[in-house]
């Protein structure tokens, strides 16, 4: 990411973090951060959101785990990991002896789990904040996503609130698969979430004309890039409009310091770039520098300042 | 190469990292030629054939500046001199066919290389290297450096019919001998490469093969049942090709001893024939690291 | 349609109503039809899916109507058309005389208007059966969708069937933008529904850089095409895999016989062709033959077996 | 011309359908070459070619085989002839931008002729043709076709600046003067197209516009102000260019005197300048039929 003539003062933060960019990494499409190294300056973007980490080790899936769609793809990985010991071991000290930032991302299948992938993360050196992926099924709920249910996701959130380290800030991470975004964006924010991290992939389902059934053994899967945009956009606006106060890490599809200026004119204070990053492994220093210099040809002074732009009057 | 292995009585040591970093770039095509059934494609790419090492690969973005295809394809790297890198395409889906349809003058977004190369065996050691369809464009390279370390090197290259050969005359400038095999008998022996590598690896020291899932298996079985040690170069549906997106991944047996979903581009595409689970490939065995937690039992 | 070598049979049926082609046109994405005769022989095609009608002429939103978006575009059009009468007096005759089948769509925003359009379409000449558009929103409840609410949406089934022509298949046309599409399908089902049409467009928002704002009027839109077909086939394989017995005409982002393909195996037995007719006026013809060769290239011998086959056991 | 009009008093009868209907086909791209700051495409389609008349457009599917582009894109037919049509492009975005890029044998599906051509005035009418940007490119075959009937024309070409304007020596060739006018006074006079066309359209009985939008209504406006029929040719975002998804509409008077929100692909591109609300178009007013029932009320 090389420096670029412009004026616009980029920092933001998550929760009360500040962070000198708003282009993040999205969970599990920049795995720990490493293999970017040669295509991206790490210290430099917002921080690095970690792979989903639960508390143990898991192999996820079998192959196929992706499907390729139009515009996007689908993908069933089953958070492969090396879970919650092995996050602490290897990938975060890497991460921090380099000064990157790391937003991790935490998941569970129980309240308790979440509550003790908090609790472990306590004064992690390097680790800013944690991300919570409910878009996990509840075991003790027939498997029902937590993220379709206020009061599961609530649960959650103020479980992983009140184990968590005072100061990182916590993000739910939202599941556009639902009749009311609103609703969940509510209920989590009473529970406790310093900010709403939208969105997760939506449910998808590919067939293979030649096997004449679903391309992933988890036979659905989760569509995510430029595909979703619009929905993902949707979802930003609808919970900006409803909770103005509550900071949004917005996602889905970004490719482009334009789209990326979308969201943030949508509500959004910060930015993830995933599935971007597997056609564009450079894509972070370049929506960076993409969107730094559109919010100055648009005048803008700072990021903060287009932040919901969109929601106010065209003569305002 | 016996004796390199981990603590598990494998025959093979995982292969190392590439020494150099990849990087992205705009390639311009200089050259284009049809080989038999595929496209060969000539990039400029200083930075990558500098470079890139035999095994290695390079992932390129398809369908031009409106396309909907995100992911990026895997090509192995054929050749690579005078910051040329050279690749052959065979024209499968939409988005080989869109790349074995460049023109000269056309650019292309590429990453590379990629992957971890080739491990090269003791100097001197007899080689055999086994390409299935353009696979064996893959080999040539690796053949050159063999045989510049004083191995001296077999080759065989099969494939379904003999239009979908890929190499032979390159490979035929390199190694000692150069075995064709065709299924359908159009060229060469009729039959499987598995058949001529029977026969000729008794006489050496490792095996080298890049081509189909069944092929490497089979080639990779031979070679672990006569006690020699084999590398493989998987082709594994990728999405990013840079190790960030874990769709990639085979069950493989560690330096441990322990199987892992390995990354086929990072971890690999090559790994030791041995150390490839095949039997399990699309599985998830109950002994992998992680199945546990994921549900699965021993039965 | 030139006929193809196949031997495949693609007869098939709306409810009880046979067709000879399972590929339909989709609601607002071919007007009545007329635009298309250049490109399509309409009698050789399922039906044409009129746009959705409601009780009065209607002019539709202002421009900007539509946003192209990856791989799809976003659309809020406000179901501009003449009413249930220039509908009756105009464009039915128009495709009877011709002998092309039509199902009607029909759209309110109270449950009355509804039942009063099926009503005013009962024993009308060429019409072969009812699509009932409920993803309008609910006036008497604040605007919700009535497909977002099994309530709601099983009261507009229930009042159409009782008023509908006992000869006309009820069709409820189903919104992905709902936490469990199983249970609004179940509902309006057992409200009386003779099969499901699924799905129309997901609720999307488009900026614009330039202007800041939303590009579409009405701030979100529909968003419909390629983009969207994991979603599409995900609601289809669902509700099929609940409800195997009820008929579902299939719709999400086709523009080829395999795609098609997809969705008869995850359980259509019809599909209507949507935003592909404004990339290919001549889709719907070449999507019946590709189908129709990609079926015979499969050993069915007729569309019917192929039905939801992705359900079966590979070993079935 | 006069007194064609309908029951409203409006001075013009809306255009009538065209007398063929499209086609689709792919055509190959026989020529291209840069015309000032526009490229200029040829393409064989002999059955467009033969039917296709001024005003009309043709749409093209864009961005390859991989394209995530749907939309077709419209661009007006600058000629026809010896089964070639010509067509003027201007890079905008992603889809014109790829469109300009099309090299000679490129194959592209383009529909068409699209839309309804312009109505001729009774044969030796004096006709005032005003062409804005690559707009003048629609207005050659227009004019050429008016001059067969006997009518004299005048041509005014503009543009902001000199390197944007176009078909100025096409106009030249066909026209009796040809008016050139540059925002920047860059070439010919100095300001906009609607100085010149004030000064000259009370010599003609029929005034025809094809450019942007606000040049569309200045000389719609001043036309309908001198109680001269125009016809203007309109550019609205489409989505499919054949009349199937009203997303094209612009709120437009009717025959019976009423306003529709009237598709400009299917109901134009071709409209009266009287008949055009131009002041309304991108809003609802409340006098729209169907306005009603969208909660409009009268104020
Ligand atoms: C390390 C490596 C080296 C390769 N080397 C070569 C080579 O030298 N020459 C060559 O022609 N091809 C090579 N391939 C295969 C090539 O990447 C695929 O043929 C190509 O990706 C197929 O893409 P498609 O768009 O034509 O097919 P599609 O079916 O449209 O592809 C859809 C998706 O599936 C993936 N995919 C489909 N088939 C394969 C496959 N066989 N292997 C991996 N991914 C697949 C694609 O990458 C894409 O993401 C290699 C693959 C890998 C992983
Ligand atoms: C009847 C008609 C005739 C036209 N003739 C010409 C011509 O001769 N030469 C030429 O260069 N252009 C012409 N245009 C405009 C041309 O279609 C647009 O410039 C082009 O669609 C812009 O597409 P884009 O991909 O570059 O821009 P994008 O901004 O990417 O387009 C996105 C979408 O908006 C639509 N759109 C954007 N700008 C316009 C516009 N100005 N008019 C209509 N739709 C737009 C596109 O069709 C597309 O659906 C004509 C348009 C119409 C409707
Ligand atoms: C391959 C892949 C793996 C993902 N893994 C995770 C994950 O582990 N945890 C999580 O919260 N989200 C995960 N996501 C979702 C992304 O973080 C992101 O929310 C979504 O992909 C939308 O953004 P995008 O369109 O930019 O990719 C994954 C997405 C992809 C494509
Ligand atoms: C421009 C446009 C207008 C539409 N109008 C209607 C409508 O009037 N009634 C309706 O039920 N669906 C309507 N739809 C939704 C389609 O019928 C269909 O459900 C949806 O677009 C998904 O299919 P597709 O991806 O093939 O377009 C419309 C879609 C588009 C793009
Ligand atoms: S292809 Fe992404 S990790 Fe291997
Ligand atoms: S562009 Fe579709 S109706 Fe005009």
């Amino acid at each position: 990411m090389t420096a670029v003539e412009t004026a616009v003062d980029m920092g933001t933060a998550i929760g009360s973090v500040p962070i000198p960019s708003p282009v993040l990494t999205a969970s599990g499409c920049s795995a720990f951060g490493r293999e970017l190294e040669p295509f991206v300056d790490l210290t430099a973007i917002g921080a690095v959101v970690t792979k989903s980490v639960q508390l143990r080790p898991r192999s996820g899936r079998p192959t196929p785990r992706m499907a390729e769609t139009p515009s996007g793809m689908l993908n069933s990985i089953g958070l492969q990991g090396p879970g919650i010991d092995g996050l602490l071991a290897e990938e975060l000290p890497w991460l921090a002896e380099r000064g990157v930032r790391s937003l991790v991302s935490i998941a569970g299948t129980r309240v308790e789990d979440f509550a003790e992938l908090a609790e472990r993360l306590r004064g992690v050196p390097g680790v800013l904040g944690l991300e919570v992926n409910i878009s996990c099924p509840n075991v003790e709920s027939r498997g029902e996503v937590f993220a379709c249910d206020p009061v599961a996701a609530s649960d959650v959130i103020a479980a992983v609130r009140a184990a968590a380290d005072p100061a990182h800030p916590v993000y739910a991470k939202l599941s556009p698969d639902v009749t009311d975004i609103v609703s969940v964006a509510r209920a989590v924010t009473d529970a406790g979430a310093d900010g709403l991290s939208m969105i997760n992939t939506l449910l998808g389902l590919v067939i293979d004309p030649d096997t004449m059934r679903p391309v992933l053994g988890g036979i659905t899967g989760g569509l995510s890039g430029p595909a979703i945009r619009p929905v993902a956009l949707r979802c930003v606006w609808q919970v900006h409009a409803a909770l103005p106060q509550v900071p949004i890490l917005g996602m889905g599809g970004i490719r482009t310091g334009l789209d990326a200026l979308q969201f943030v004119l949508a509500g959004a204070s910060a930015v993830s770039v995933g599935t971007a990053v597997f056609n564009d492994p450079s894509a972070l220093g370049r929506v960076h520098e993409e969107l730094a210099a559109a919010l100055s040809a648009r005048g803008f002074a700072s990021l903060q300042d287009a932040v919901g732009h969109a929601h106010r009057p065209v003569d305002a | 190469m016996k004796g390199q292995n981990g603590h598990s009585g494998a025959l093979t040591a995982p292969a190392a990292k590439a020494e150099h970093p990849p990087v992205q770039r705009v390639a311009e095509v200089v050259g284009r030629r049809p080989v038999n059934a595929y496209t060969e494609l000539r990039l400029a790419a200083p930075e990558i054939a500098a470079t890139a090492v035999p095994g290695q690969f390079v992932a390129f973005a398809v369908g031009g500046p409106l396309s909907g295809s995100l992911l990026r394809r895997s090509i192995a790297i054929a050749g690579t001199g005078d910051g040329v890198v050279t690749v052959v395409v065979a024209a499968h889906g939409p988005g080989s066919t869109w790349l074995a349809g460049l023109q000269t003058g056309d650019v292309i977004d590429v990453v590379g290389p990629l992957g971890r190369p080739f491990p090269m065996p003791a100097p001197g050691t007899p080689a055999l290297v086994v390409g299935g369809g353009y696979g064996a464009a893959a080999l040539v390279g690796l053949a050159e450096r063999l045989r510049a370390t004083g191995s001296p090197v077999t080759a065989i290259a099969g494939a379904a019919s003999a239009d979908r050969l890929c190499s032979v005359e390159e490979l035929g400038s390199v190694a000692d001998e150069v075995v064709v095999t065709t299924d359908d008998g159009s060229a060469g022996r009729r039959g499987w490469v598995s058949e001529p590598a029977a026969e000729l690896i008794a006489d050496v020291g490792v095996v080298y093969a890049c081509g189909p899932m069944g092929m490497l298996r089979a080639v990779g079985e031979l070679a672990t049942a006569a006690g020699v040690p084999s590398y493989v170069a998987v082709e594994e549906s990728m999405a990013c090709g840079i190790g960030v997106c874990m769709t990639c991944v085979l069950p493989v047996i560690g330096e441990d001893g322990r199987s892992r979903f390995a990354r086929s581009c990072a971890e690999g595409p090559v790994f030791g024939g041995d150390r490839v689970r095949f039997a399990d490939v699309g599985k998830l065995p109950y002994d992998l690291v992680g199945a546990d937690a994921m549900g699965v039992v021993a039965p």
